[in-house]
C-alpha cells in the first residue's frame, strides 16, 4: 500500500482520526490490556447518570440465534464520581473522548450536559436517549418527536460542542425522529440502540434476564440497522454513526455504504477484544481493494 | 491478563456421562495462571453460539507448560467444545480474574463444592498438594457417575468425600455434620467453596461459627469477561455496606464473609 | 405416552386441531408432497390482493445471519383464480382454512372480507395490514392505530367469521395497535409480521433484494417477537398467534408462555419441509415431560 | 419430489484452484433423477448459513447407485460444503424440478455453458452419450483452470471446446462464430445452454435464425425451492404475454425461445 488513504471524519467540529468507535456500555478502561485505544476512532464510555444508580438484577445477559439480550440497566457510580475518575482515565489516551449521557427527565439531561458539555476533557456528548431498560415498560425519550425536539433543543443551549442523539430502533418511523432531533439542533445521530427483546427459559418459564426485557445487539439486528441508516440518510444530511451488529470490517462498509460517516462496535469486542481496531485494519483493506481515497466518498454510495 | 490466545488443543475427552476434560499447551502463553483464575473460551467458530463461556482451570501442569479444563456439558456452548479435536487451535481469553489465595500459615484446609464448582476448587486442591497444605474436600453432586471425573483430587492428596443426591447424601444437614466432623477432628484453618448456594450460606455459617477465614469462588452470567460490561455483578457487604463488583475482574474468588448470596 | 393431551385452542368461533399453522407467504400447496397438511392446525394460504400483481423484482431473497430478508411483494392471481383454484385447491384437506388478506384501502379490505369472509370453505380471515413490502416506504395499515380500529371495525361488519389481524414489529407501541385491533372486533391477533430491514453487497454495492428493502424473518427476530407477544398479552384478553423464527418446538412453547395461543412457521419450512409437523411433535412432548393436560393452561404462564 | 434426504457423503474432494466435486450414495433413494433436475442442499449444520443452496445433478450414475455434484467455492454455503467428510450425511432435498428433453429425434446438439453452468449440463451430455446422440458443447470460463473440473464431458464423448477470459477466446462474437461453424458444420438439431446472459441471449438468437429447437436451465436466488415463496420467479413470454414462472417448480429448464432474459 503505497496510497495515503483518508480515514478521518467529521462530527460537527470535532474530526475523528477514523470511522470506528465503542459503542457505550460495551467498552471500559480495563480493555487497554487487550486494545490499543490509541488507534481507534474515538472513546466512548459507558453512559453515566447523574446519581450512583445500581442497574438491573441480574443475569443481565443472555444469548439469542446470532445477538444477544442485555438488561444490565445504567449501573453508574454518578456524575461525581465519573469526573473525578473515567475523565482523567481516558483522557490520557490521544483520540477524542464522546460521554454518553442517560437521564430522568429532560432537565436533568440538560444539567449533565451543562457539566460534561463544558469539560475541557470531554469532546462531545451523546445523548443516549434511547435506553430501553428503563422503567415504563421500555418507553424512552427517543420515541416521541416533539419530545427529541424539546431535548435537543433545551442541551443545544447550554453547550457548544458536537452533540450526537443516540436514536432507538424502536420506533414506527426513525425519519421522524432523526427530522426532529436534527431541528433540534443535533450535530450527529447514533442509529441506533438495542432492540427491545425478550427470552424465556421454557424449562424454568423465568424469563432469560432479571429484568424481564432487554436489548438485542449483534449480528441478528444488523440488516435493520442498515434499514434505519439508509432510511435516516434520505431525510438528513447529518452524519450518522451507524451502531447494531458490526461484527467485520464489510459490515462497517455495509453501514457506510448505506449512508453512515462512522460506526460503532459493541457486541463484537465480547467475542473478539480487538474487534474495534480489527474493524479499521478492514476497512482499510477495503478501501486499497477498491482505491478509496477518502472514506467519505463512500457515505451514502448504495446503487438504487 | 486479558489476552486472546489461540493455543493447540492435546486432549479433549469425554471422562464420565456429563463431563469432558481437555488440556492446552500453553508453551506459548507467558502469563502466570493461578488456582481460581479462569479462561473465557469460544466454543466453536459458528455464528451461534456467540459469547465465550467461562471455564476455571482445573489443573495447571507448569512442568509441561500445560493446563487442564473439566467442564460438564450443559447447552451448545459445551455440547460445541466437545467437537473441537486434538491438534485444532481453542481460542481462550485470559487468564482472568483474581485466584485463591493460600496462606503460608494454612496447614489444613476444607474445601466444599458442588457440580462444576468441583473443578475449580480442583486448581486449588492441586495447589495445597505442591505446598504441602493438608486438604479435605467434600464433594457434592448429583449422581456418583458425576462425580467420576473428580477422582483427580484424590492424586494431589486430598481427602475426597462425596454425597450425592443418588445416595441421598447430599442434604445440607449430612454436610453441615460432616463439615463439623472435620473441622472439629482435623483444625482446620480455612474453608473454600464453590458451586452451590445453599453451601456457600453453609459455608458462611460455619466460617462465622467457628471463627475461620475462607474464599468463595463465585459463578455469573458473563458477557465480556472483561469488565466492560457489567454483566457479571454481585454484591460484597463492607463495614454494613453494599459494594457491587464485578465477579469476571475483581473475582471470581471473593473473601467468603463478603458474599452477599442472593 | 398414555394421557390424551388437549392440543385445540380457539380463535373466536373456531376451533384448531393444534396450534401449528404456516404463516402466510412460506407455504403452497406443492408442500403436500413432504408435508401431511391434515396434521397442521390450519392452512393459510399466500395473503390474496383483488386484482392480479407481479410482485417485486428480482433478487428477492437474500440470507442474514440467522435470518433471511424477502421482498417477494405480494404475487398474486387475483381473487378471481384464488376462487377458482386456490380454496378448491385447499378446503380438500381436513382442516380450517384461513385466508390471508392484503388490500391496497380500507375499502379493498371490506371488499375482499365480504367474499371471502362469506365463503363457505373459509373459516377464518387474517387481515395482513402490515407487510412492509408495499410502496410508501415501508408504510402499512398497521403502524397507525385509528387506522387499525377503522379498518378492523368496517371489516367486522362484512363478516361474522373469525377475523384476526396480523400485525406489524414495525411501530413504537405494539400495545396501542393491539388494543386498537380489539376494539375494533378482532378475534385474535398474530404477532408478528417481518421487520422492514436492507442488506447491502459490498461488492457491487447494491441492495441485496431488488426492492432495496424487505421483511426480515427466521431465528434472529424471535427475541424481538417474544417481547411482542408478551407485551400484547398484557394488554388485550384476544388469542395471539405467534409468528417469527419459530424452528422448533421449543421456540413455540417460549412464545405460548410469552402469551400465544398458537404459533405460525415460516421461514424453518424451507429448511426442513416436515417443520410444521415437527413442531407439533415437539410440543407434545414437551407436554408429555412436563405433564400439561391441555396446552392453553401453558399460555402466559411465564414467571415474573 | 419435494423430499428431504439424509444420505452419504461418499467422496468431497477439491478439483481445481475454485471448484469441488461430492459423491453421493443414492442408493437408499428411490426417485429417479433426470439431467437438468436439481437438490436443494443444506450446505452446513450450523445456525448460518441458513438456507438451503440449490445445485445441480453433475452426473448421474444409476449402476453404482451414486449422484455427483460439481460446486464453485463462492460464499459462505459452498464454503462450509467443502468441509463435510466422506462418511458424514448430506442433507439433500429433491429431486427438484422439471429436467431436459432429449428429443428421440436428436442426433446432434449444442451445448453452451459458462461457470457452474458447465455442471448443470454435464448430466445432459452424460445422457447424450448413453442415448448415443452426438454431443459439442463450449464450455466458457475466468481460467483455464476452471475448466480442469469440466474434463469429465469429454468420457462422456463430447467434442469440448474451451474459451476463456485468460485466453480472451469467451467475447460473444468469438463464441458465436464457434456456434454458427458448428451448427451448420454438423447439422445440429438443438441448443442447449447454462450459466449466462449474454450467451442465453446469443443462443436464442441463433436457435431463431437457424430455425433450432432448445432449452435453456435458470439460476435464481431461491428461498424455498418447493414453489411456496415465489422468491425464484422468471417470466417467459407466451403468445405475445408475459407469464411468471418459479424456476424451481416449473423449472429450471424452460424452451429457450420463452425465456424472458432480463
Ligand atoms: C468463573 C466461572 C468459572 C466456571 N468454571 C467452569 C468449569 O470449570 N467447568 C464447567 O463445566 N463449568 C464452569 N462454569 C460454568 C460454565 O461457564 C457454564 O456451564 C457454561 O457457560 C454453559 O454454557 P452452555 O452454552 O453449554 O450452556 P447454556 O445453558 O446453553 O448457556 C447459555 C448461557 O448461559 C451461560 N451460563 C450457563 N450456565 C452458567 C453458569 N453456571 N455460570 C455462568 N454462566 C452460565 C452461558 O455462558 C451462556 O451464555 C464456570 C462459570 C464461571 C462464571
Ligand atoms: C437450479 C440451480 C442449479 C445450480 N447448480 C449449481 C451447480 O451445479 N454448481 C454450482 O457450483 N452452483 C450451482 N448453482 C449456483 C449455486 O446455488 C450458488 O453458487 C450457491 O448457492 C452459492 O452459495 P454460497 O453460500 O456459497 O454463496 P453466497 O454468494 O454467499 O450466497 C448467498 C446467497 O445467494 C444465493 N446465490 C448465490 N449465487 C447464486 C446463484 N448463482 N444462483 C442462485 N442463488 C445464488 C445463495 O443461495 C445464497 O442464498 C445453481 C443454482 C441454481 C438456482
Ligand atoms: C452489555 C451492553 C451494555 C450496553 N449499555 C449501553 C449504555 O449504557 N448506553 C447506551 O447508549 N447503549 C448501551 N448499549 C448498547 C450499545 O451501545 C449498542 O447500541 C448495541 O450493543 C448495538 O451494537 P452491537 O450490536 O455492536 O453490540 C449496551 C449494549 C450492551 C451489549
Ligand atoms: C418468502 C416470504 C413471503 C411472505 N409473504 C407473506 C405474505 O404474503 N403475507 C403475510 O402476511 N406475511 C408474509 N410473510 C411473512 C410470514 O408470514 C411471517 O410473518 C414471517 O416470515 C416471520 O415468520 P418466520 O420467521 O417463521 O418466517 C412472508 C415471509 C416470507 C419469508
Ligand atoms: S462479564 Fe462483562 S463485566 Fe464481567
Ligand atoms: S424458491 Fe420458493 S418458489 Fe421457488
Amino acid at each position: 500500500m503505497i496510497a495515503q488513504r483518508k480515514m478521518g471524519i467529521s462530527i460537527g467540529s470535532l474530526t475523528l482520526p477514523n470511522p470506528v468507535m465503542p459503542a457505550s456500555g460495551a467498552f471500559g478502561p480495563e480493555m487497554h490490556e487487550a486494545l490499543d485505544f490509541n488507534q481507534i476512532g474515538a472513546i466512548v464510555p459507558k453512559s453515566i447518570t447523574k446519581h450512583p444508580q445500581p442497574g438491573n438484577d441480574t443475569p443481565r445477559v443472555c444469548e439469542t440465534y446470532a445477538g444477544m439480550i442485555n438488561s444490565i440497566g445504567i449501573q453508574s457510580k454518578g456524575l461525581d464520581a465519573y469526573l473525578a475518575k473515567t475523565i482523567p482515565e481516558f483522557s490520557a489516551y490521544d483520540v477524542p473522548l464522546i460521554s454518553s449521557i442517560s437521564a430522568e427527565s429532560i432537565d436533568e439531561f440538560v444539567e449533565m450536559s451543562d457539566v460534561l458539555g463544558n469539560h475541557p476533557d470531554i469532546d462531545a456528548l451523546e445523548l443516549n436517549i434511547s435506553c430501553p431498560n428503563l422503567k415504563g415498560d421500555g418507553h424512552a425519550f427517543g420515541m416521541d418527536a416533539d419530545v427529541t425536539y424539546e431535548l435537543m433543543q433545551r442541551v443545544r443551549k447550554v453547550t457548544d460542542i458536537p452533540l450526537i442523539a443516540k436514536l432507538t430502533p424502536n420506533v414506527t418511523s426513525i425519519q421522524e425522529i432523526a427530522k426532529a432531533a436534527d431541528a433540534g439542533g443535533a450535530d450527529a445521530l447514533t442509529v441506533a440502540n438495542t432492540m427491545l427483546a425478550m427470552a424465556i427459559d421454557t424449562e424454568s418459564r423465568k424469563p432469560m434476564v432479571g429484568n424481564v426485557m432487554g436489548g438485542l445487539s449483534g449480528p441478528a439486528v444488523k440488516p435493520i440497522m442498515v434499514r434505519m441508516i439508509y432510511q435516516t440518510a434520505q431525510v438528513t444530511d447529518l452524519p450518522i454513526i451507524g451502531c447494531g451488529g458490526v461484527m467485520n470490517g464489510n459490515d462497517a462498509i455495509e453501514m457506510i455504504i448505506a449512508g453512515a460517516s462512522a460506526v460503532q462496535v459493541g457486541t463484537a469486542s465480547f467475542i473478539t477484544p480487538t474487534a474495534l481496531t480489527d474493524v479499521i485494519e478492514e476497512i482499510r483493506e477495503y478501501m486499497d481493494r477498491h482505491d478509496i481515497m477518502d472514506i467519505n466518498d463512500l457515505t451514502g454510495t448504495v446503487e438504487i | 491478563m486479558m489476552k486472546q490466545h489461540l493455543l493447540p488443543i492435546l486432549t479433549n475427552v469425554q471422562v464420565s456421562e456429563r463431563y469432558w476434560h481437555m488440556t492446552i499447551d500453553t508453551s506459548n502463553m507467558n502469563e502466570r495462571i493461578e488456582p481460581g483464575q479462569f479462561f473465557h473460551i469460544r466454543c466453536s467458530d459458528n455464528a451461534f453460539p456467540f459469547l465465550r463461556r467461562p471455564f476455571s482451570i482445573y489443573r495447571i501442569n507448569r512442568e509441561e507448560d500445560t493446563i487442564e479444563f473439566l467442564y460438564l456439558v450443559k447447552g451448545e456452548g459445551t455440547k460445541d467444545l466437545t467437537k473441537k479435536k486434538p491438534g485444532e487451535t481453542a481460542d481462550l481469553l485470559g487468564p482472568l480474574g483474581y485466584g485463591f489465595k493460600l496462606d503460608p500459615g494454612f496447614d489444613e484446609i476444607l474445601l466444599t463444592a458442588r457440580g462444576v464448582g468441583i473443578a475449580t476448587l480442583a486448581a486449588l486442591a492441586q495447589e495445597a498438594g505442591r505446598k504441602g497444605v493438608r486438604c479435605t474436600a467434600i464433594l457434592s453432586a448429583r449422581s456418583k457417575n458425576d462425580l467420576l471425573a473428580a477422582e483427580t483430587l484424590q492424586d494431589f492428596g486430598a481427602e475426597v468425600h462425596h454425597v450425592t443426591e443418588e445416595e441421598e447424601t447430599s442434604g445440607v444437614e449430612s454436610v453441615e455434620s460432616q463439615m463439623r466432623d472435620i473441622i472439629e477432628r482435623k483444625d482446620v484453618n480455612a474453608l473454600y467453596t464453590c458451586g452451590s448456594r445453599r453451601l456457600s450460606r453453609l459455608n458462611q455459617r460455619l466460617a462465622a461459627e467457628y471463627g475461620l477465614p475462607g474464599e468463595i469462588a463465585l459463578e455469573e452470567q458473563m458477557g465480556c469477561a472483561m469488565g466492560a460490561c457489567f454483566a457479571c455483578v454481585c454484591d460484597l457487604e463492607e463495614e454494613g455496606k453494599h459494594r457491587s463488583v464485578r465477579v469476571c475482574l475483581e473475582g471470581p474468588v471473593f473473601p467468603l464473609e463478603k458474599v452477599v448470596i442472593s
